[in-house]
């Protein structure tokens, strides 16, 4: 493949395969994780670098200002992750849940998950993308079964059928897009590249992207978890080693509404296909109140923040889908924000379902009294994902809110409500958790917590000031958003 | 120069926040934390007080939204309630350097009581929708782990959950008037807002969102769940700073959207404050009466005074409209220097409940008694306080009152019927909360601190330390200052009626002996130095001529009673059965109050038991409702999770389908 | 020189209602016992028995309080400085203006405050009752008062009682709202002095007392300053009733001795006529029970409201 | 010339889609394997024709892919995997053939509904392909809503990915990125099903899904 000009690039692959294949071999799960660490660390370099330095789209990969934001965060969660999962795996194997064979597979597996999100981040065609976000479903697959209890089986099957389904339409949708492509652009890759399709877009034929874009939108919503397709999240969280419910969470999700943003910009440069807004709000707005009121029964902690998840990328959607320069900006926003408030969530979730031995709130009420620390830290982490400012949601549902109601009003009202009931739900859950009468064991907590705090600080930073050039180049994206 | 100090001592506040923390555990730790608060407080108070004329101060650092950046500005009315915040926050600081050495865990207080303040100054200072939305919302937080300060008690996680809810639908409902205000342009600074023009309909929807919001958080009904909940589960300074200061910060919201941007309102705006307020003042005068917790009993009043506020600004609003400057002036000036006097003596009040809890570990009345023979300065401030929030003279409390009164009287000249009808209304509603706050509070007071003890605690406590009485002294000596000066502080509000209502009562420092004259000497003038001066003086004439020329003996004897005195304590009249007839002439109002008598048949040996039962129609009405949707949506649609996997494949497929039928349908 | 004069004046009227209203309570008395065909003790009675309670000893309770031994001189000087607010025989006195309607309600309102607080202080049963029911009854009085002054200072445009009291005078018309508000004063009167039917001053009844039953522990001194307090209450009403509804005869402002003279004259004429009506009503009417008195003064409460709207709609007709 | 192009391919297409009622009709496990082996002959014979018609070479190789993977390899050792686990002789209750056959001819309805007016501009080969594609994928879908045991499903599935290679041979000269994931993705996916197919043999003696069901994390 041509990557000749591409060097970063190709780093940004190479580094994840070159670790996957390494840490296959490797055994000792000291210097796995290390390895882990540190290779997690350098891809993430090489992200940042990509900041300084735009190499010139190839014909199967390229960088633009876009997909920057995506891999920057996605690799940045992915290394604090590595390093979070570093000391959880060590607790996992000290109580025997996962013997040092499957650790090996665990960081081998962990990288080539990184390895695909890249691909699907970068990939300038729409066929090796969708490749990418199938490998790295199928990687996740492996990843949330790793425990083999029946609960894990039972939720990495149910994950595998659901997200194999949601794949297969998003490939049919995408072979549609080639059908609608090749007429202007000739047969061949030509049809299949972002940077051609996008400058032909207006030439296609709109009847044959609109049925694409149902397929692509149910598709890859499958995989971001908007309801209905959103089945088979909650147990994935739930059942999977934590650090890969962080990741889950705080990229993958990310990486499948990439996608689906391409689409759209795809959709939106053409002129007669129907305005995929509509579809993007009915959805998130379902998947918002949805969410929102399935949280007040859970008793499961991953659950909760799994549903949670769905909740906000609901809104996120619902941002995306409203359009317009401040409603995109807000999307992407909260969309940076959400993944590194969840990720520091469930790190925090980690440490206390280790040390209290059950995910089962009921068992883990007065967090404050017996480990104030993460106790504080998981309520500072509720609070920033409910919204409370000034933390950096607060501001992205400002900024959603407000714009929308000051376009749609009629659209707010639901919006809000569902923020509300959401709100609500959470917070019950965080005092009965925090506060109250400690419960279960109360022994210390020997993990890191520098990863937790580390995103929090960042969240909370942003809440009160964003540089000048994060905010210029999030409205340049804005802008490409329409 | 003052706008910067402002901003920088509540950074500073901020900072000591995180002293505590990095003090955590530490002895001295209280002293030091109250303090510094004390002292930035104090800095604030002068930065508001110092004379800079009537020009705005402002200022915008690159803080909150990027293109809109954080603006802040000192303008008359900032300057006015950021007077109040530090003034509350000042005295509450001094008295928690004595009362905060009986708190049981200091590190639940210490870093998040500085913050608060440091909120409440935030929000005042704040000059753009976000960042006001932000202190706003903080404020609201960092109280909320305040009243979670105690959260070992199932009652208060309860006051908690629900004080967050409140406080974030309020939030949501000021987020939405703001959108609506700033247009889609997202310009969210306040002169950009003054700056652009809005149609009716838009203003008449910010208004009720405005009250909405605001009103949540100032506690109008039937908004007010939250606040006799979660302010008595705080401790005693905190309370004192939520209901005398936060509850002005949430009026200084209300002013702010509604007089300053909005513009010009139309007639009927003024209805919606005053009828809530009327409602509201007599909704929590009468709740306030039939409560034996003494907090709780607090708090309700604060609801009430919120409501008399409320009418003042809705009459202010009514006047304002029909381009009456003089009244609106008289209206907007009642309004404010009620909030103010307010926030002193509810200050004084909850510190002395916090004395009296401290000295007996009770709140409620039925189990104290007689505390004025053992703590006798606290049982003196508390019956200075108690007779200022009675609205009696010579203290500051009747003042506010007696100038809303005139503005009443003034407003038959409306000329719109409707306000014509509800005005006369919402005065009589008025006058009988303002006649029921006074018995109210002679039965809180008397039945804890006269008779005798009925409980060994009670009749244990002890004198409360001098950080506390001295903080409580001084705001007790400001609300007699208040109150037979009023002129003084009358024309500190002029400057800020002049900007938001385009007039200002005349200037009273003109008018000789100190009187304070509304509008014309004929109609109507007080003199509260006289007033005060006269009852001194015939006072102790009276007494020095009869200790003189007639008897001075005194023989202390067993008491009367009808020549059958009962020594034991439970024969006194309780709390509740004072409170009775209140309960059974207008209880029925807004609660259903029922008396369960179990009186045994005659031979029965056993005792007669009186249970009362109270229901609190807005819970049953307004909020239940809302409770069981929920838990019923929950239930129905948490069926979701537990489909199996042809369930959900079936979800997808639906959709799916319905989806591609609607495509063939619109192609 | 005029300083002087005025000083006088305004003294001469604080001291002619506090000699005055042990009187007029001795006149009602007397009145009310010829009514009944009783011979009834002699008019100057209540004067004998202010200085013999004066002269003795004063018994307190062992748990009396500051509070109880302070409250008879506050109550008797709130209600002192009240009474000289009210034009008697001359309007715009020199202090005339330092108070007006609102807040001699609310004076007497603090003298209440007081009243009630002692009643609760030696911690009996009686004193409780006596408290309770004065607060109930206040409570709807209050704001009835409230509403009454409305009225009449809509129609006079001033809650000034003087400029009242010249307003009536300078166009006397016979206005419903008016009517409506002499009869809620009279009701509220007849409830603050503790009349027939509302309380029975004579009577030490239990199920019955209100106002005897808050001062119940009060002996010698004290008592003597709560009787002259309860008198000069009563002579309050009457006069201010007099001053806003048949001022004639008043000394308006500036007026000279003559003027001051004939109001020096009415005023007990008024008082008297006043007296009379008050000790013929009592007899002729029974003690209602506790709980319908609320009935009554929400009566008055009512008429207040009424003839507050009235005015509020006339105003723009 | 055209014409036969088109016809030929037109039956095959065709021919797909009724292997797939016949999918749905079939309850039996071992028949079912069966008719999947026809399923997948039948889809490598189009894509052979496509190859053919467009003188596309590559699409052969996509056509062998087919042939040995689909239709060798997988119904072999799904066949020996269910006589291991003694499961081929079990008949699963289809709520009402009848109904399910309904449905599936409204879905094909549905499909050329919304197909033919959508591909209105690209040739009428490419155009049925697509058609008849759409239809086959949705088949696949309703089969795997109806069953409940975990070989069937599976089934359904792959029968969804043979109507996907239809649609992606029927795209002219979509390049072979596409063809050759997809078969890797089957084969992954494959691999992974039998893995979780033993998985589950070890701990539940079946393959019953709603056994699984059963053992979730959060009991209702």
């Amino acid at each position: 493949m041509m990557l000749g000009s591409l060097d970063v690039v190709s780093l940004l692959l190479a580094i994840p395969g070159a670790a996957a294949l390494a840490l296959a071999a490797l055994p000792g799960y000291r210097l796995t994780s290390r390895i882990n660490v540190a290779a997690s660390g350098l891809t993430f370099l090489c992200a940042t670098w990509l900041l300084f330095e735009r190499p010139a789209p190839g014909l199967y990969l390229f960088v633009d200002d876009l997909n920057v934001v995506f891999v920057v965060l996605s690799t940045f969660i992915g290394f604090t992750t590595s390093a979070f999962s570093a000391s959880y795996i060590e607790h996992e194997i000290g109580t025997g849940k996962l013997t040092p064979a499957y650790v090996r597979f665990y960081h081998a597996i962990y990288q080539a998950l990184m390895l695909a999100m890249n691909l699907a981040l970068l990939a300038n065609n729409i066929g090796l993308m969708w490749v990418a976000v199938e490998v790295a479903t199928l990687t996740t697959v492996v990843m949330v079964g790793i425990y083999r209890t029946p609960e894990a089986l039972e939720a990495a099957w149910k994950y595998f059928i659901l997200g194999s389904v949601g794949i297969a339409l998003a490939l049919f949708g995408t072979i549609l897009v080639y059908m609608s492509a090749e007429p202007v652009l000739g047969e061949g890759y030509d049809a299949m590249v972002w940077t051609s399709l996008m400058q032909q877009a207006a030439a296609f034929s709109p009847r044959l992207l609109n049925v694409a874009f149902v397929f692509l939108m149910l598709g890859y919503g499958t995989k971001v978890g908007l309801a209905p397709m959103h089945a088979w999240l909650p147990d994935a969280h739930a059942e999977g080693p934590t650090p890969i419910s962080a990741v889950l969470s705080g990229l993958l999700l990310n990486v499948a509404l990439y996608a689906v943003l391409r689409f759209k910009m795809l959709l939106a440069a053409n002129a007669a296909a129907i305005s995929p807004g509509p579809l993007m709000v009915a959805l998130g707005l379902a998947s918002l109140i949805f969410a929102g009121f399935m949280l007040y029964r859970r008793d499961d902690i991953k659950r909760l923040f799994a549903y949670s998840s769905i909740e906000h990328m609901g809104i996120i959607t619902f941002a995306f889908g409203m359009g317009g320069p401040l409603a995109n900006f807000a999307g992407l926003l909260h969309m940076t924000m959400h993944s590194l408030t969840k990720s520091a969530i469930f790190f925090a979730v980690g440490h206390i379902a280790q040390v209290k031995g059950t995910q089962k709130i009921a068992g883990i009420t007065g967090l404050s009294e017996s480990h104030p620390v993460i106790g504080w830290g998981l309520v500072a982490g509720v609070m920033a994902i409910a919204g409370l400012p000034p933390l950096g949601i607060f501001m992205s549902e400002f900024l959603v809110v407000s714009s929308t109601f000051a376009r749609q009003p009629l659209l707010a009202v639901p919006l809000v409500l569902g923020l509300l009931v959401a709100f609500g739900a959470l917070l019950m859950r965080a005092i009965e958790m925090a506060f109250g009468e400690p419960t279960g064991r109360a022994e210390k907590i020997e993990a890191s917590v520098v990863p937790l705090f580390a995103h929090l600080s960042l969240v909370l930073l942003a809440g009160l000031y964003l540089p000048p050039h994060l905010v210029t180049w999030f409205q340049n994206v804005a802008r490409l958003l329409g | 120069m003052p706008l910067t100090i402002a901003l920088w001592s509540a950074a500073a506040l901020l900072g000591v926040g995180g002293l505590a923390v990095a003090l955590n555990g530490r002895i001295e730790a209280t002293r030091i934390v109250y303090g510094l608060c004390f002292c930035l407080c104090l800095i604030l108070f002068m930065t508001a007080v110092v004379p800079r004329g009537a020009v705005a101060l402002t200022m915008v650092l690159p803080l909150g939204l990027p293109w809109v950046e954080a603006h802040f500005q000192l303008d008359v009315l900032s300057a006015f309630f950021l007077a109040i915040v530090n003034l509350g926050g000042a005295a509450s600081s001094f008295y928690a350097i004595g009362y905060g050495a009986h708190e049981k865990h200091p590190s639940r207080v210490l870093p998040f009581f500085p913050a608060f303040i440091a909120g409440m100054n935030l929000v005042v200072l704040a000059d753009d929708a976000f960042g006001f939305l932000v202190a706003w919302e903080f404020m609201s937080l960092s109280s909320w782990t305040l009243v979670l300060a105690h959260h070992e008690d199932a009652e208060n996680r309860r006051a908690a959950f629900i004080y967050l809810i409140m406080a974030s639908f309020g939030t949501l409902a000021l987020l939405m008037a703001y959108g609506l205000l700033a247009g889609p342009g997202g310009d969210y600074s306040f002169a950009a807002i003054r700056a652009a023009g809005h149609e009716p309909w838009k203003l008449g929807l910010v208004l009720a969102l405005a009250l909405l919001g605001a009103g949540s958080k100032a506690g109008l009904a039937p908004l007010h769940i939250w606040l006799p909940l979660a302010h008595p589960a705080a401790p005693s300074h905190v309370s004192a700073l939520m209901s005398g200061v936060m509850t002005k910060v949430a009026v200084y919201g209300f002013v702010r959207i509604v007089f300053d941007l909005l513009g010009t309102p139309a007639f009927w705006w003024g209805i919606a404050p005053m009828t809530l307020g009327a409602a509201t003042a007599a909704l929590g005068i009468l709740f306030a009466t039939i409560q034996s917790d003494l907090k709780k009993l607090f708090a309700y009043s604060t609801i009430e005074n919120i409501g008399v506020v409320f009418i003042a600004l809705g009459l202010a609003l009514a006047f304002k409209a029909n381009g009456m400057a003089l009244p609106a002036a008289l209206a907007f000036t009642a309004a404010l220097f009620h909030a103010f006097n307010h926030s002193l003596f509810k200050s004084v009040l909850f510190f002395g409940a916090g004395a009296v809890q401290t000295a007996t570990g009770e709140r409620d009345i039925e189990r104290l008694g007689g505390l004025i023979h053992v703590m006798p300065r606290t049982a003196f401030v508390l019956l200075g306080a108690s007779v200022a929030i009675s609205a009696l003279p010579p203290f500051n409390g009747f003042v506010s009152e007696w100038l809303i009164f005139q503005a009443i009287l003034l407003s038959p000249s409306l000329p719109q019927w409707s306000l014509k009808l509800i005005v006369p209304a919402v005065g009589a509603t008025l006058a009988l909360s303002a006649a029921l706050t006074a018995g109210c509070f002679v039965r809180a007071y008397g039945v804890a601190f006269l008779g005798r003890p009925r409980s060994k605690e009670a009749a244990a406590a002890r004198e409360s330390d001098p950080w506390s009485l001295s903080a409580m002294a001084t705001l007790l000596t400001l609300c007699l200052v208040t109150g037979v000066l009023p002129s003084f502080m009358i024309d500190t509000i002029s400057p800020s009626a002049r900007l938001f209502v385009g007039g200002r009562m005349p200037a009273q420092e003109e008018i000789p002996w100190l009187t304070i004259v509304p509008i014309a000497e004929s109609r109507s003038s007080y003199n509260g130095l006289l007033v005060c001066l006269f009852i001194a003086m015939s006072a102790i004439l009276a007494a020095r001529l009869i200790h003189v020329f007639a008897s001075g003996s005194t023989r202390r004897g067993p008491p009367w009673d009808c020549g059958c005195p009962d020594p034991s304590p439970i024969t006194q009249y309780t709390g509740s059965s004072f409170a009775q007839p209140v309960r059974r002439a207008l209880g029925n109002i807004v609660f259903v109050a029922r008396e369960r008598l179990d009186m045994p048949a005659p031979g029965d040996t056993r005792a007669a038991r009186l249970g009362i039962e109270i229901r609190d129609r807005v819970v049953e009405g307004l909020y239940a409702p809302i409770s069981r949707a929920t838990d019923f949506c929950a239930d129905q649609l948490n069926k979701a999770h537990f489909l199996t996997i042809q369930g959900y494949l079936g979800l997808v497929f639906g959709a799916l389908v319905m989806l591609l039928l609607m495509v063939a349908i619109w192609q | 020189m005029a300083v002087i004069l005025d000083i006088a004046a305004q003294g001469a009227q604080m001291g002619l209602v506090l000699t005055l209203s042990p009187l007029l309570v001795g006149f009602i008395r007397k009145v009310k016992a010829r009514l009944l065909r009783r011979r009834g003790p002699p008019i100057l009675q209540p004067y004998r028995d202010l200085l013999r309670l004066l002269r003795k000893e004063t018994v307190l309770a062992e748990n009396a309080s500051w509070l109880f031994r302070s409250a008879p001189y506050l109550i008797f000087a709130t209600t002192w400085v009240a009474a000289a607010l009210v034009p008697t025989f001359a309007t715009h006195l020199l202090f005339s203006w330092s108070g007006d309607l609102i807040a001699i309600t609310a004076l007497l309102g603090g003298a209440r405050f007081f009243l009630a607080l002692a009643g609760m202080d030696v911690g009996t049963s009686f004193g409780g009752i006596g408290s309770s029911r004065e607060t109930m009854f206040a409570s709807l009085a209050e704001p009835a008062m409230i509403m009454i002054v409305f009225t009449v200072s809509l129609i006079a445009g001033s809650t000034q009682l003087s400029e009242i009291a010249a307003s009536t005078l300078s166009h006397y018309q016979l206005r419903v709202s008016f009517g409506l508000a002499l009869i809620g004063l009279a009701i509220v009167a007849i409830a603050e002095n503790g009349r027939i039917p509302v309380d029975n001053p004579a009577t030490h009844l239990e199920l019955t007392m209100v106002h005897e039953a808050m001062v119940l522990e009060y002996s010698g001194r004290h008592l003597a300053m709560i009787e002259l307090a309860a008198a000069l209450k009563l002579l309050l009403y009457l006069s201010m009733i007099a001053c806003i509804f048949a001022p004639w005869g008043i000394a308006p402002a500036g007026a000279g001795p003559r003027a001051f003279l004939y109001g020096a004259l009415a005023y007990p004429a008024k008082l008297a006529i006043g007296g009379f009506l008050l000790a013929f009503f009592e007899v002729s009417t029974a003690k209602m029970r506790v709980f319908r008195v609320p009935d009554f003064l929400g009566a008055a409460l009512m008429l207040g409201l009424l003839g507050t709207l009235l005015l509020f709609v006339s105003r723009s007709l | 010339m055209e014409r036969l192009y088109f016809d030929v391919a037109h039956l095959l297409a065709g021919s797909l889609v009724l292997t797939s009622f016949v999918l749905l009709y079939q309850d039996r496990l071992s028949g079912l394997i069966n008719v999947f082996t026809i399923h997948a002959v039948v889809l490598s014979f189009s894509v052979g024709w496509q190859a053919y018609a467009q003188h596309a070479s590559h699409l052969y190789v996509t056509a062998g892919i087919a042939l040995v993977f689909k239709a060798l390899i997988i119904p072999l050792s799904l066949q020996n995997m269910i006589e291991r686990m003694r499961i081929h002789r079990e008949i699963e209750v289809v709520g009402g053939i009848g109904v399910t056959m309904l449905v599936g001819i409204a879905l094909v309805a549905l499909s050329l509904a919304v197909m033919l007016p959508a591909t209105a501009a690209a040739d009428p080969l490419a155009r049925e392909d697509i058609a008849f594609a759409l239809a086959v994928v949705l088949l696949g879908l309703l089969m795997m809503v109806t069953r409940r045991n975990a070989v069937s499903q599976v089934i359904g599935f792959m029968s969804l990915e043979n109507g996907l290679i239809l649609a992606a041979t029927g795209a002219k000269g979509m390049p072979l990125v596409v063809e050759i994931s997809v078969a890797f993705s089957v084969l992954i996916a494959f691999i992974v099903i039998g893995i979780f197919l033993f998985r589950i043999r070890e701990r539940f003696d079946t393959v019953d899904v709603q056994e699984l069901d059963r053992v979730r994390g959060e009991p209702r």
